[in-house]
């Protein structure tokens, strides 16, 4: 089994309105040496061995996970060991 | 890992496990007698959340038993998942109230989206599409961050479930005061429509016949979480820790397309949803209401996680889940339906003949219970009540009025209260439109929603100032009846009854014991003297916090009629030239204003008096008059008097008015005086208009000044502008909420 | 005419949408189940707004990726109207079919009110009833609805006046006060605010009903008529 | 300037409906190989260096960023090597 773990960006110069209260809120908190934040997504799915585990996952990114309009994708594909 | 069937019954027995549970010794035993043996550890969890006061309300029965609930109208009554009122053209209304106050303190978003989603759950399974969304919320002042993120988290979570579901938010209320700090309220109303052909029972009725699961899987969602807090079982036991439900209102959405096409199947026989209790509460009710047994395996039933132990099963809360009795040999018609909606529908069990609540798991009997005993057979308590010192001390105050220096202040300051202020933050959050019906969205006395196809609509508000009900339960009881039906009237409707949702502290209190007793006390009254039956309703008991006990609160969720869209009438002044009357004499009366508040930052003294006659006669004398089209505008005085009223008036308006007051003046422009409107009339009306309802009495105009004047004899008392007013309306809460904790 | 109006699992506005088009307008309108295999019987095609899969990973993501949606590119292809509202615009911008994305509204909130709006372009199927610039009110309710787009296709979207309404004051941050756009042929149109809730003047006005007019008016010019 | 990542997940236990959503999803598109999947939050801040970021992002995490009742969280911190 695999364990593909998924980060989602948006991209560099698309605003993000929700980092920006993060970090807003942040620095309210007294956190100042906080310059700044964004706010992406983090998926970890669960997959059965295939042939090829890393091509999939890239096409399921194009086709679904990362809006391409707004959004980088990265991952990383890890074995998982079954007890 | 420790299974639950490794504790055996007399494990259970000698360490006293189902104290945990919140079972008595007393419980313990009269448990052992109905089932002539030890109970199990499955079955004495089943016993416990059967037994709990949510379910089988062992404290509060003798005092609902006084709530007038019966009436012509009336189709369905307490007992059901809702109420139901007959609105003629052979539809019907279904409405219900309930809470979800402690899981809202812990996480608020789920908890309050979680209790929407229940709500609504409870109006569908009665075979009713879902129309309409209110909430009752209190939280403490808006000053300690925390305060303000259970604010914001629990509109958010309102928001996030209501708005997704497709059911319109159109009103509600929210009410600051310290007493709900550490325990806020959230009270969540659905109301419901039915052509009446199609009202469901929620019965598990036909021997032979079978069980459907249907929805989310079952995971370990909000399972008491007591049972494992001995020592010994507490490492292994890590993993089976309660967690927090979270609600799905895209699943729920489903849910409701689903049920709303099955219930049109020849093949259902009855539906309930499984709300508190789950799966436990569900089964045993349904079997029990149509005199049957009910025989579930176990191991059929769809779950989430592995290795989940028929304890947990049974008493997990996990949300949007039904469960159907279907003829037996016509399953596949109802689970081809679920299944278009991607839904799982799965038999789980059989209806019997022995009138046992028999569960199977693994081979192995898990449970084998007198299904009646858990409904009928729950213990019943009379706590002792006991007359606060506190009222006493109230009673003997001498009548306050507060040294009011500047009423434009005094104005000012009212508007700029939480509690009064502009709720806009909270309901733009809302989806008040969707299903293109909401006429009246909120923002105004009553919400008002459309009939589709006919000339009617229905009314709709919350109400309930615990102030009132805290110095003097029985009159504030009888307040919180008379305005919300002052609101339904006000808006043109015809109040047709009404579900409570009864907030209260700890009744092992005998002083908490006593405010609850009042309060229904004078509820009921008022109930029967302005013909609103309570149709359905929900208590929750022990809000308390650092033993210190919330404002009693029993909120009223009322229905009312329009029998002609010609009666919906906005809450604002209309027109240039307009006169303006008040329907009721002002009194010096400020026990628990919001005046009293701003002065004294507590409440005391006596609550405002009310006579439930004259409240009748004005109510329908104003109504009449509404329906003979005489009337362009009303709105009830309520927190903040006259002053505030007139203000309320005039936002969102292009307006101003000029009004003349006499007698003392804070008591004409802030007294809280009950019983009262503020009515615009156009001039051509005015004899009529004046003719047919006696107490009302012309106190000015209406303007296009865009300023609110308040004049004693010739002299100006205040001259603001409308728009500053509205400035400070709209921006207290805002204000307070961007301001650093 | 004949509209299809799309139902997805979580749409919540289809039976609005329905109501505008069957009996506000008085056209014949079908609810068309997403698991449908063709939609050459429909004349127009509106896709509503809602919550569809829950709004869940990204608005309109996971119903873009349906079958149906297929099938409204090839009715798109033909030239006929495709209305995406709300959730239905964001499907439609998700399925490739408009250029752009929504964010979060600014504040991060969902928002329900009425709000005017500036009609950019009257030559439209779907503005025509309206007169260029004209001020209409509708509904919005949205979380989401931030238009965003990079500079290049803003370019494009002005060269071709294919943004179609603009909001007066903008709630939520849509670039240059987005409201609505049509794809470059003009005959897909995705838009926030909701035409379908105002359709009655009991709900608080009628300026949506010139949309569904206007599509209706260009069907019957272009194929009863027989242009 | 130090770059810090924030994972946060739901809790083992704790439903998560999106996860599911996208799940189905992935499987109805034909990756049947894809057997469950979780949906958290990504972030990014961006720090000033400071005498105790490591101290300073855990706080963060239990104050603002995670609701430790249904999430857990995780994260790194690493150099900024500013250009
Ligand atoms: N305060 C009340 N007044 C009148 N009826 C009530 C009250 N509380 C509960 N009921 C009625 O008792 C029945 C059971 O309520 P409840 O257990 O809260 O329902 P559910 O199981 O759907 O949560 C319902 O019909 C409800 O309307
Ligand atoms: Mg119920």
């Amino acid at each position: 089994m695999k364990k593909v773990k998924i980060y989602i960006t948006l991209k560099q110069g698309v605003l993000d309105p929700q980092g920006k209260a993060v970090q807003d809120s942040l620095n309210t908190l007294g956190y100042e040496d906080v310059l700044s934040a964004r706010v992406g997504k983090y998926m970890e799915l669960t997959m059965d061995d295939h042939a090829d585990v890393e091509k999939q996952v890239e096409e399921m990114c194009v086709k679904l996970l990362a809006n391409p309009v707004i959004e980088d994708y990265a991952y990383t594909v890890e074995e998982v060991v079954v007890s | 890992m420790l299974q639950a069937p490794e504790i055996t019954p007399e494990v259970v027995e000698k360490d006293k496990l189902y104290r945990d549970m919140g079972i008595t010794d007393e419980e313990f035993g009269m448990i052992k007698k109905i089932l002539g043996r030890l109970p199990n550890f499955t079955e004495t969890g089943i016993f416990s959340v059967m037994w709990s006061e949510h379910c089988s309300y062992k404290t509060s029965k003798p005092v609902l038993a006084k709530f007038p609930t019966k009436a012509p109208h009336v189709i369905q009554g307490p007992g059901e998942g809702a109420g139901i009122i007959d609105i003629g053209d052979n539809q019907a209304v279904v409405f219900k109230v309930e809470s979800h106050n402690h899981p809202s303190a812990v996480e608020p978003y789920q908890g309050a989206a979680t209790g929407v989603g229940g709500i609504i759950r409870d109006v569908f399974s009665m075979g009713a599409r879902p129309i309409a969304l209110l909430n009752s919320l209190r939280f403490g002042n808006l000053t300690s961050g925390r305060v303000k993120y259970l604010f914001e988290e629990v509109v958010h979570g309102i928001a996030g479930y209501g708005n997704c579901v497709g059911v319109p938010t159109v009103g509600g209320e929210v009410q600051f005061d310290n007493c709900y700090e550490g325990n806020p309220l959230v009270n969540a109303m659905c109301v419901g429509l039915i052509d009446q052909k199609d009202i469901q029972k929620g019965i598990a009725a036909g021997i032979g016949n079978t069980i459907i699961y249907a929805g989310a899987r079952t995971g370990r969602d909000g399972i008491h979480g007591a049972t494992f807090a001995s020592e010994d079982l507490s490492e292994e036991s890590e993993s089976k820790r309660p967690s927090v439900q979270v609600g799905d209102p895209f699943m729920e959405k489903l849910l409701i397309e689903a049920c709303l096409e099955v219930i049109h199947c020849n093949a259902l026989v009855g539906i309930q949803d499984m709300g508190a209790a789950g799966l436990t509460s569900s089964a045993s009710e349904m079997a029990s209401k149509a005199g049957t047994g009910m025989e579930m395996n176990l191991d059929l039933i769809p779950q989430r996680e592995l290795n989940m132990t028929p304890y947990e099963m049974m008493l997990s809360e996990s949300q949007e889940r039904m469960l159907l009795c279907v003829k037996q040999g016509e399953e596949q018609e109802i689970i081809d339906i679920f299944e278009k909606y991607g839904l799982e529908a799965v038999a789980v069990g059989k209806v019997t003949d022995d009138k046992k609540f028999r569960l199977l798991h693994k081979g192995e009997v898990a449970a084998d219970i007198p299904v009646d005993s858990l409904a009928e057979d729950a213990p019943v308590y009379h706590k002792p009540s006991k007359v606060p010192g506190y009222y006493e001390e109230f009673q003997a105050m001498d009548n306050y009025i507060p040294d009011v220096k500047n009423q434009a202040e005094a104005l000012k300051a009212l508007l700029q209260q939480p509690t009064i202020a502009s709720k806009e933050w909270v309901y733009d959050q809302y989806d008040s439109m969707v299903q293109t019906n909401t006429v009246v969205t909120p923002g105004s006395d009553a919400a008002v929603v459309r009939v589709r196809g006919y000339d009617k609509a229905l009314a709709m508000t919350t109400d309930c100032n615990s102030r009132y009900i805290y110095l003097d339960p029985e009159v504030g009881g009888k307040i919180a009846v008379a305005e919300a039906a002052r609101n339904i009237i006000c808006s043109g409707a015809r109040p047709l009854g009404l579900t409570d949702g009864l907030n209260f502290g700890n009744p092992d209190k005998p002083e908490v014991f006593w405010q609850i007793e009042k309060s229904v006390d004078g509820m009921s009254e008022a109930c029967l003297k302005l013909n609103t039956p309570v149709i359905s309703g929900n208590v929750s008991l022990y809000n308390e916090s650092g033993n210190q006990a919330i404002f009693p609160t029993p909120v009223v969720g009322m229905v009312g009629l329009h029998e002609s869209l010609d009666h919906i009438t906005p809450s604002f002044f209309q027109a240039e030239g307009d006169a303006i009357y008040v329907i009721g004499e002002a009194t010096p009366e400020f026990g628990g204003s919001e005046l009293q508040n701003v002065f004294e930052n507590k409440y005391f003294g006596k609550a405002p008096a009310i006579d439930l006659d004259v409240e009748a006669k004005r109510q329908t004398q104003l109504l009449q008059a509404i329906q003979s089209g005489l009337v362009a505008s009303a709105h009830d005085l309520a927190e903040g008097g006259l002053g505030v009223a007139l203000a309320e008036s005039l936002f969102g308006t292009n307006l101003g008015c000029v009004v003349d007051v006499d007698g003392n003046l804070t008591t004409a422009l802030f007294s809280e005086t009950q019983s009262r409107f503020i009515v615009s009339v156009k001039q051509e009306n005015r004899e009529v208009f004046e003719a047919s309802v006696e107490d009302a009495k012309l106190i000015g105009s209406v303007t296009n000044t865009k300023m609110l004047q308040v004049t004693k004899a010739d002299e100006t008392v205040i001259e603001e502008s409308v728009a500053d007013l509205t400035a400070l309306w709209k921006g207290a809460i805002p204000c307070l909420l961007k301001s650093k904790a | 005419m004949k509209f299809a109006v799309i139902v997805f699992p979580g749409s919540n506005c289809d039976r609005d949408m329905y109501h505008a088009a069957k009996d506000a307008l008085g056209a014949e309108a079908e609810l068309v189940w997403y698991q449908t295999a063709n939609l050459e019987d429909y004349d127009a095609i509106l896709v509503p707004g809602g919550f569809s899969y829950g709004d869940y990973l990204r608005c309109g993501a996971i119903a873009a990726t349906s079958h149906i949606v297929t099938e409204i590119k090839r009715e798109a292809a033909k030239g006929k109207p495709v209305l995406g509202v709300c959730n239905g615009f964001q499907i439609l911008l998700e399925a490739g079919l408009l250029p752009g994305a929504l964010l979060r509204n600014k504040n991060l909130k969902f928002m329900c009110r009425f709000e005017d709006l500036v009609v950019e372009n009257s030559k439209t199927m779907f503005s025509s009833a309206y007169e260029e610039k004209q001020v209409i009110s509708l509904p919005i309710a949205h979380g989401e609805g931030n238009y965003y787009c990079d500079d290049a296709t803003l370019k494009q979207l002005k060269a071709n006046n294919q943004i179609v309404f603009t909001y007066a004051n903008n709630p939520n941050g849509s670039v240059e006060d987005i409201a609505g756009i049509v794809n470059e042929e003009g005959n897909v149109l995705g838009m926030m605010p909701h035409p379908e809730r105002a359709v009655e003047s009991i709900l608080g006005g009628d300026d949506g009903l010139n949309l569904f007019k206007s599509v209706l008016n260009n069907w019957r010019e272009a194929y009863v008529t027989g242009a």
